[in-house]
C-alpha cells in the first residue's frame, strides 16, 4: 500500500534555479538562503526518507497554461515534462519524470471523490514544478524521485479557496491509501511565502503573517483553512495567495504533525522565502 | 456556503497600489497577455528584436496597450489588462530580472528597491486597506 | 436579476444536424423525429418563453479536446465558438454568440461554490452543442439566443457522478440568482438516451428505463441523483452515461417542476431520443 | 463519500461486448486516437487518402493497431485501446455514417442492424452482466 509519509512546503522562487543554473549558490546573496537547504538535503537522501513518488502542488506561471486555459486544478498524467522556456531559454535541468501509473490512479480517485480534474496529458513545467526540485536535490543527472504534477490556479480569480484546497489534501491524502502499490510518496506544497511582483506596491513583505503561518501549520492549522483570499491580498502582498497550495499539502498530512525543519529568509528576489517539512505526529 | 461573486469580489480595489488580476482584467488583457506568451518561442524572440513595432502589428492590441508594450510601462500595463506572469516574458526576453522589472513599478530606483528588500521588504503597514488607512 | 425560466432536455444526435442540413426532415425516417420538437419550436418563439441565454451542457466527443486534456467541467467564457469540423467539414450553421458577462459571472460563482472548472477561452463546438440549437430553432441566419457552453467529460472514466453534475446544477442555479442583470435564462441538458455505439452490444435500447427517467424528472427526482455510472453502463448502453447532464439542467431547476412537454422515439441513428421542457412548478 | 477506485472499475468489465473507455484503455489508445484527432483537418485528410500506410508512418501507432486502422477493425480498435468518438473521425473521412461504423461491430450486416433499430433497438435482456447472464 502507498504512504504519504512527510509533508514538505518552499518557495519556487525563479531566482533560487538561476542561482543553481549558473553556479551562484556560494555568493554572499545567496548563501543564507541556500543554508537553510542543507538540512533536508541530507534528511531527503536518507534511505528511509527518500520518497519513490513526490505529489508536487505548484502553479503554472502562464507557460503550459494561457488565457485560453484556466483549470482550477490540473493533474499531469503524462509519461514526462520538458522544463518549460519562460522566455530566457528552458533551465537547463533534467526531464521530470512521473510515475504514470500512480498519476491516473490519484486522477481517478479525485474525479470519484468529487473533484472536478483536469487531466493533462502534455505540457511543459515551469519553475513553480523545477526550482523545489533543485533546491532539495542539486543538480543530478536525473531526478532521483518521480514526480506526479498538480497545478493549482492562483493567477487568475477567483482562485481556489484554502479550504477548498485543504479538502483536495484530504481527498489526495484518500487516494493514495487507496494505492494498492508499496509506495513511499511525500507531498510538496510549493510557493509563497508573503511577496507583490506588481505595482506601487510591490515588494511587500510580512514577516510576522509568514510566521503565524508557519507556527500554525503544527500548532493550530484548521485556523490556516479559513484564510480568505482578501486576507493573503492584504497582508502578503498580491503573489501571497501561492500559499493556498500548501494547504493542500497540509490537508492532506492530517492529523497532528510535527515541525522537522523550518527555514525563513528575506529577501530571495521579491520574496520572503519559507520552507518547512512536516511529518506526522 | 454560497457566496456572491461581488460580495467576494468587492474589497479587491481597496488595496494601495495594486491590480487584483480578476477576470474583467483577464478579458481586457487577453491579447496583450497572448502576445507575450508568444515570446516563449526563440523564433519569435528573434522577430521581435528585429523589429517590435513590426511584430505587434500582428496582434490585436490597442493602441494603448502597444504604446506600453514599447515604452516598457508596466504600471500601464496592469491597467490595460496585463499579468505579470505573462509581462515576465516580454522583461525576460529583454534579459531582465523580476527584481529589475518589478522595481520599475514602484517609483524606486532599482538600488533602492534592492535595498529595500534587504532590509526587509516593503512593511503592509499603511498600505493594507486604501479605505481603512491600514 | 437574471431568472431562470425553464429547462429543456434533448438527445443531440448527430444525424439530427446531418438531415436539418441536408434538407432531409421531411422524409419518412426524419418526419417522426422532428414532429417532436414541433411543441418546443413554436413555445419557444413566444416572447414570454425566448431565453436571452442558454446555459447549453453538453460534452464534447473528441473534438474541442483531446487526450492531452480532459476537463470535468469547462466553461467556455469566449466572446463566439466556431461550430468544429469532426472529419466531414464544419456544420452550416451559425457561429454560436456567448453572453460572455454573464459566462464570465458564472465562472467566478461556481469556483467560490467550490466547484473547479477549467475556464476556455478558444473552442470549436460540435454537434452535441450544435444540434440542440438547430433542433429548437431550424436553420437561422443568426442563433435567436446566446449560448454559455459548459462541456461535461462524459467519454473518458472516471465521469462525475450523477450526484457531483446534480449539486453543479444546484451551483448554476445560485450563480444565475445572483446576476444582477435582468436575463431571461434557460438551462438546457443534452445527450442520450440510451444508445451504445460500440462493441458487439451496440444499438442497444432500453426503452422501459429512460421513460422511467423522464417520469422521475418531475415524479422522484432525488432518486436520480444516486444512479451510478454503472447502471448507465448496463441498463442504457455505453453512451447512456451523457444522461447525467440532464441532471445538471434538473439539479439547477430544484424543487418541484411542471412537464410542459415531452417527447420519445426510437430509433434515431443508434440512439433512442429523448425530449423534454420542464419548468419549475 | 469516498470509494475507491477498484470498488468504481470493478464491474466495468462485467458487460457483454462493451469496451468501457478507462483511463487503462486511454493510456493504450493514447497514439491511436491522437491519429484519429488529426483527420479533423482537411489537408490531413486529403494526405490520408492519397496514401494511408504513409501517413500512419508519422504516427507512433503499435503495428496491431496500424493493421487494424487499415482493416477498418473497429472492434479490433476498440480493444487496443481506440475510443469511438476518436474512431468517428476516421470513418467520417471514409463517408460512413454512425449507424454503418457501429453495425460492423455487431456482426450484423447493416441492413439487419437497421432493421433491429427501426424494430426499437437491442433488448438488454441478457447482456446486462456477464456474470449473471441477465
Ligand atoms: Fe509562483
Ligand atoms: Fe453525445
Amino acid at each position: 500500500m502507498a504512504r504519504l509519509t512527510a509533508g514538505i512546503a518552499t518557495s519556487h522562487v525563479p531566482l533560487i534555479g538561476v542561482a543553481i543554473d549558473q553556479g551562484k549558490t556560494e555568493e554572499d546573496y545567496f548563501k543564507p538562503i541556500f543554508a537553510g537547504y542543507e538540512w533536508t538535503k541530507e534528511w531527503i537522501r536518507k534511505p528511509e526518507n527518500k520518497p519513490d513518488v513526490v505529489i508536487l502542488v505548484y502553479n503554472d506561471h502562464a507557460s503550459a497554461f494561457d488565457m485560453n486555459l484556466i483549470p482550477t486544478f490540473a493533474i499531469g498524467c503524462a509519461e514526462e515534462f520538458e522544463p518549460a522556456d519562460e522566455g530566457w531559454g528552458p533551465r537547463p535541468v533534467p526531464v521530470v519524470k512521473n510515475d504514470a501509473d500512480f498519476a491516473w490512479h490519484i486522477a481517478q480517485s479525485l474525479i470519484i471523490d468529487e473533484f472536478d480534474m483536469t487531466i493533462i496529458n502534455k505540457m511543459d513545467v515551469d519553475h513553480g514544478l523545477t526550482v523545489p526540485l533543485s533546491a532539495m536535490f542539486g543538480q543530478p543527472d536525473a531526478w532521483p524521485v518521480k514526480v506526479v504534477p498538480i497545478a493549482v490556479n492562483v493567477v487568475t480569480y477567483p482562485v481556489p479557496s484554502g479550504e477548498r484546497c485543504w479538502k483536495l489534501g484530504e481527498a489526495i491524502a484518500r487516494a493514495v491509501a487507496d494505492y494498492p502499490e508499496d509506495l513511499k510518496v511525500q507531498i510538496w506544497g510549493t510557493g509563497g511565502m508573503s511577496h507583490q511582483l506588481q505595482g506601487p506596491r510591490a515588494g511587500l513583505i510580512n514577516q510576522e503573517w509568514d510566521q503565524k503561518f508557519l507556527d500554525d501549520l503544527t500548532a493550530d492549522p484548521q485556523r490556516l483553512r479559513s484564510i480568505e483570499a482578501i486576507e493573503y491580498l492584504r497582508e502578503t502582498g498580491s503573489e501571497g495567495i501561492e500559499m493556498v497550495m500548501w494547504l493542500i499539502m497540509r490537508g492532506a498530512l492530517q492529523g497532528d504533525v510535527r515541525e522537522l525543519h523550518r527555514h525563513y529568509h528575506v529577501p530571495a528576489s521579491n520574496t520572503a522565502l519559507g520552507h518547512i517539512v512536516l511529518e506526522n505526529a | 456556503m454560497h457566496r456572491s461573486v461581488s460580495d467576494y469580489m468587492s474589497e479587491f480595489d481597496d488595496i494601495p497600489g495594486t491590480r487584483v488580476y480578476t477576470t474583467r482584467r483577464a478579458r481586457q488583457g487577453y491579447w496583450l497577455n497572448q502576445f507575450c506568451m508568444s515570446l516563449m518561442k526563440p523564433e519569435n524572440r528573434e522577430r521581435w528584436r528585429a523589429d517590435e513595432a513590426a511584430y505587434l502589428a500582428d496582434w490585436k492590441l490597442t493602441d494603448a496597450q502597444k504604446e506600453a508594450v514599447l515604452a516598457r510601462d508596466y504600471n500601464r500595463l496592469l491597467d490595460l489588462g496585463g499579468n505579470i506572469y505573462y509581462l515576465a516574458k516580454l522583461f525576460s526576453t529583454d534579459g531582465q530580472s523580476f527584481v529589475q522589472a518589478v522595481s520599475t513599478m514602484t517609483g524606486m530606483s532599482v538600488e533602492d528597491y534592492k535595498a529595500m528588500m534587504m532590509a526587509g521588504g516593503r512593511s503592509p503597514d499603511g498600505v493594507r486597506s486604501i479605505r481603512e488607512g491600514t
